[in-house]
């Protein structure tokens, strides 16, 4: 096991702290944008796909990687968009007075 | 990588944590939209100033198309939110598993295939295909282009864990030994059955839970991936993206006071739909005439919605509702269960939609205590979350589910279009009780009426 | 800068985020505990002293470590023992009923 | 690093994690302590078991030493708290400097000084040997071996500026050029002195800020050491424990309304104190006999403890009151300051000694409603946090740091030994209300006799 890779799991694990303590804070009223929104992150996906496409070593990895750069960047547009549509209706104010 | 590229990384990571702390408050929530966004166009551009990467044009294909297919997905209506969720669920697992298979075929053959970087690739590609197929079916239920009701068959769990173990003996496999690149495809047949398997037995109304499940998969993928690939970012992400999955799991298996074993095996909404036999009691049904009366007699209402409300869209009806009776004075709220709708926070959305100001929903502890004091409750296509035998009755399936006590007020009037049962399939007594009346038709049609009478009294 | 930084960077970060969080979140009424509670943490300077005085490359070195991980194994037994002392006082229940 | 090292420091972070989180309840504060300790042990050994490690005889020696000279600094009494922390970071602090220090050396001549390290053994010699003499003179201003009042001198500010200016040249130049080695005492040598220097102007009461702010030094040089080593386990753990100390310090001069710069170079404490003369107006003064009736014959009383608790040690005596207070059905309350003491949350653990419930001690701002109600709020040995000046008048020094609303009980007894100001050094006019009785005398005394007080009336 290299040194590499037990950095990468202390990464994981601080960043694993960091996610459940964040999410519990997120308020019940935006829980379904929250959805949306941790959709949106979860394409981060696409920086895989991006190199794998992007370092053309072999036709397959080009394709598979343009694949998965097409899927993930579907994700990163609908689901940022789709979220900022939900939460640009959550007012405070009363709407008419 | 390159010290540029890893600095915009680490921003990124920054980026991305402040995006999901800015979600905690609907006043900073757009900022946090808007954080994401920024982290994931860091997260690109540091990705393509790294030196390695030759080939530009295809990618920017590849952008263009996935934005142009990526624009529509974001116009569905709000009531599709959860098969949209699920859909993309499906483009990130599948994402996942290609990225995993190629590196797989890339290694194989130059012998980089170390123990460990099998073990992550054999994790990635099985969360990666069974997140695809099992989010293609969820949406499926979901959209109800499939079976909604659980689909079982003998043995099936027997069958299920069958497989897993099958694939999880096949990667130990390949990781001892990772040249036998004919058990690699037999993986991924695994992961795409067990995806589809896994969902089968799950009804409909449950696709919420299984959703998020799948979300934290999706997540726990790309930090498979970020393994793989040796990339932080990718880790955090994916780490951000696991805990919320789980943690909004949790709570609607909470709210629901159900297990996560029971959620994806109980194959939930079938068994009880037979209980579902009302005893022949007799409910009470009021005209929209006697209704809205009674309702602008009120001093306080409190409306109660439901998953009814979500399919009659009847949020717009009900904001006109609310402010008629605002200008008559009466003192409105409405109630939020937790679990109310089909995904968490559903009603919050549909509300928000038709701009009820959110400072008027109250959550469900927040309005119990209340409601002793509260004239009417108007119960919108609502029936689970307000049946009082979660409170008393041991042996509803349902018991120990915290409810909205909907029951405690003066009066209370509920809206739906027949005695038919809620998700839960079970009767709910309160429709019998001797201080609630029925107004019997759909949600959007029978709000629209009340309405009609209150806005015909205020002109003559 | 090396790989090794950067992902010590991402462990900083991180961290930070969790310490912040986990902080906010201590009840007032620890305040004092937290403190010596903390200082022992910050103890954790030992782990470095050892190296240092264990490779015994010079004397200099070895002498300087050795200190230091006297100064450290001070903090450590004198900050838990306190905090362990003070806790032990928290009561909930009425004492004498 | 070994693997096996590596994956004790990773056990051990999280251990750290679970320790502080369960500080957050005074029910799991004490697992709190273990986890430390668990965490710690690991870390120890993590270390030892590493194969560069040759000597261990003389490790194990400092080991015991240490042990021995730690276990007496945890005996001293809960008022001497704070010099205690403040001597330990002075360890703390030099215990990172050292290793700084030894660093350098080693590496001077095999030319291993990368620019990096030298910047990163720079900010940990800095912040090691800063914290070390800043401690110490904390300690010494608390254990008051020092005048504990600012000691200020023309150009003050500007000559601490120029010093530490001074120093971070001489740090750069050295990450420029590290093989200057005359250039390294210097930078020692400058940050011990700065140490000195920036804790003369600061006043006595004002230390605990400074500890806390110490301690997130003493975390951030732990940092920078782990930057040196490429050790991640100091850098987690030192990033706990500098976000803590920040957190706490930041917790601090908010609850008194001041700025970190006020606090730093505001040389608190002493211009006021001229502002303290009271203008000759009359405060009434009980007898403990009245006192005690008062007391007794009222439904509920509310006891203000503050910093004169603390040195009078009269928490016990409090106590028997509250005992016999309660005994006799009038309901008491401990209202508690954030700032009450010299430390945060000093008030609660001298009352937790006591055997006093913690579920009876009430915070600033869940107690300030019911003020009103209250029929008598005893105040022992608090000043500035029940002085109203803080609410109203523009001019005092403490205007606008949150105060416990004491003047609005419906009477107001007061123990202090003479109209002296306190901390701020300014008059309070909470004496002079027509609503407040002094009880003049050292605090455990006159609690004393107030118990004696109900103790004979109980007996005939
Ligand atoms: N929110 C979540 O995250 C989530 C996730 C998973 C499961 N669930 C489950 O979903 C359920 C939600 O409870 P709920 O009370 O909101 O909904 P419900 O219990 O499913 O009841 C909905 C009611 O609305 C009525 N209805 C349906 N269409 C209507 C229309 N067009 N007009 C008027 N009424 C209509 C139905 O009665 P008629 O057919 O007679 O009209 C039905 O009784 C809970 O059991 C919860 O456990 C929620
Ligand atoms: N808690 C913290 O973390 C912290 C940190 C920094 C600064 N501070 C500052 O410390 C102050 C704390 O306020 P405080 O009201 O608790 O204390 P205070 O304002 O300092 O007043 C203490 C009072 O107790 C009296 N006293 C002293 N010894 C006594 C004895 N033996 N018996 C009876 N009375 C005695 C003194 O009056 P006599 O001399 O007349 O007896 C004095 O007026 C605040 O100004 C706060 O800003 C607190």
């Amino acid at each position: 096991m290299s040194t590499e890779f037990i950095s990468a799991l202390f990464v994981f694990m601080l960043a694993t702290f960091v996610g459940l303590d964040v999410i519990r804070r997120v308020s019940r009223l935006l829980h379904t944008p929250l959805m949306s929104l941790t959709n949106a992150i979860s394409a981060i996906a696409v920086v895989g796909a991006i190199l794998l496409a992007g370092e053309a070593e072999t036709p397959l990895s080009t394709t598979l990687g343009l694949i998965a750069v097409f899927a993930s960047t579907t994700n990163i547009v609908s689901g940022f968009l789709i979220t900022d549509r939900m939460l640009k209706m959550f007012k405070k104010r009363e709407p008419r007075s | 990588m390159s010290a540029a590229t890893e600095l915009t990384y680490l921003v990124s990571t920054a980026l991305f944590i402040f995006s999901l702390k800015w979600m905690s408050d609907p006043r900073t929530a757009r900022r946090g939209v808007l954080a994401g966004v920024v982290a994931m166009v860091l997260a690109v551009a540091g990705t393509l100033i790294h030196h390695e990467i030759i080939t530009y044009r295809w990618i920017v294909v590849a952008f263009v198309l996935g934005a142009i297919a990526g624009v529509p997905l974001s116009w569905v209506p709000l009531t599709a939110v959860p098969q949209r969720t699920a859909l993309s669920h499906a483009f990130g697992g599948l994402a996942a598993g290609l990225v995993g298979t190629a590196k797989y075929y890339l290694w194989l053959p130059t012998g980089e295939l170390t123990k460990f970087r099998m073990a992550a690739i054999a994790i990635e590609i099985l969360l990666g295909y069974l997140t695809c197929t099992g989010s293609l079916m969820a949406a499926g239920k979901l959209q109800e282009v499939l079976p909604t009701r659980p689909i079982t068959y003998r043995n099936q769990n027997f069958i299920n864990f069958g497989l897993i173990g099958l694939a999880i003996v096949i990667a130990v496999w390949l990781v001892f030994d990772p040249s036998r690149s004919y058990l690699f495809p037999m993986l991924i047949a695994l992961a795409l059955i067990f995806g589809v398997l896994l969902i089968l037995p799950i009804g409909g109304a449950d696709m919420p839970t299984v959703i998020s499940l799948l979300n934290s998969y999706a997540g726990l993928a790309a930090v498979a991936m970020g393994f793989v690939m040796e990339n932080k970012l990718l880790i955090t992400a994916g780490a951000l993206d696991g805990s919320s999955g789980l943690i909004l799991s949790i709570i609607m298996c909470r709210a629901m006071n159900r297990s996560f074993t029971n959620v994806l095996f109980g194959a939930f909404g079938q068994v009880q739909a037979a209980a579902g036999v009302a005893e022949q009691r007799t409910a009470k049904s009021a005209t929209p005439e006697d209704a809205a009366q009674i309702l602008q007699n009120a001093d306080s209402v409190v409306i109660i919605p439901g998953y009814g409300m979500a399919v009659a869209q009847a949020q717009h009806r009900i904001r006109d509702l609310y402010e008629h009776l605002a200008k008559r004075g009466v003192d409105v709220r409405f109630a939020i269960h937790p679990v109310a709708g089909r995904m968490p926070g559903h009603m919050n959305v549909l509300l928000a939609e038709a701009e009820i100001p959110y400072d008027r929903l109250v959550e469900m502890d927040d309005i119990n205590p209340d409601m002793g004091q509260v004239d009417v409750a108007l119960v919108v296509g609502a029936n689970d979350v307000v049946n009082p035998a979660a409170r008393h009755d041991e042996r509803s399936p349902i018991y120990g589910m915290p409810i909205i006590d909907a029951d405690k007020a003066k009066t209370v009037m509920a809206i739906k279009r027949s005695m038919n049962p809620g998700f839960a399939g079970i009767d709910n007594e309160l429709y019998y009780a001797d201080n609630t009346l029925m107004l019997f038709g759909d949600a959007k049609a029978v709000v629209g009426d009340l309405v009609k009478q209150m806005a015909g009294e205020t002109i003559h």
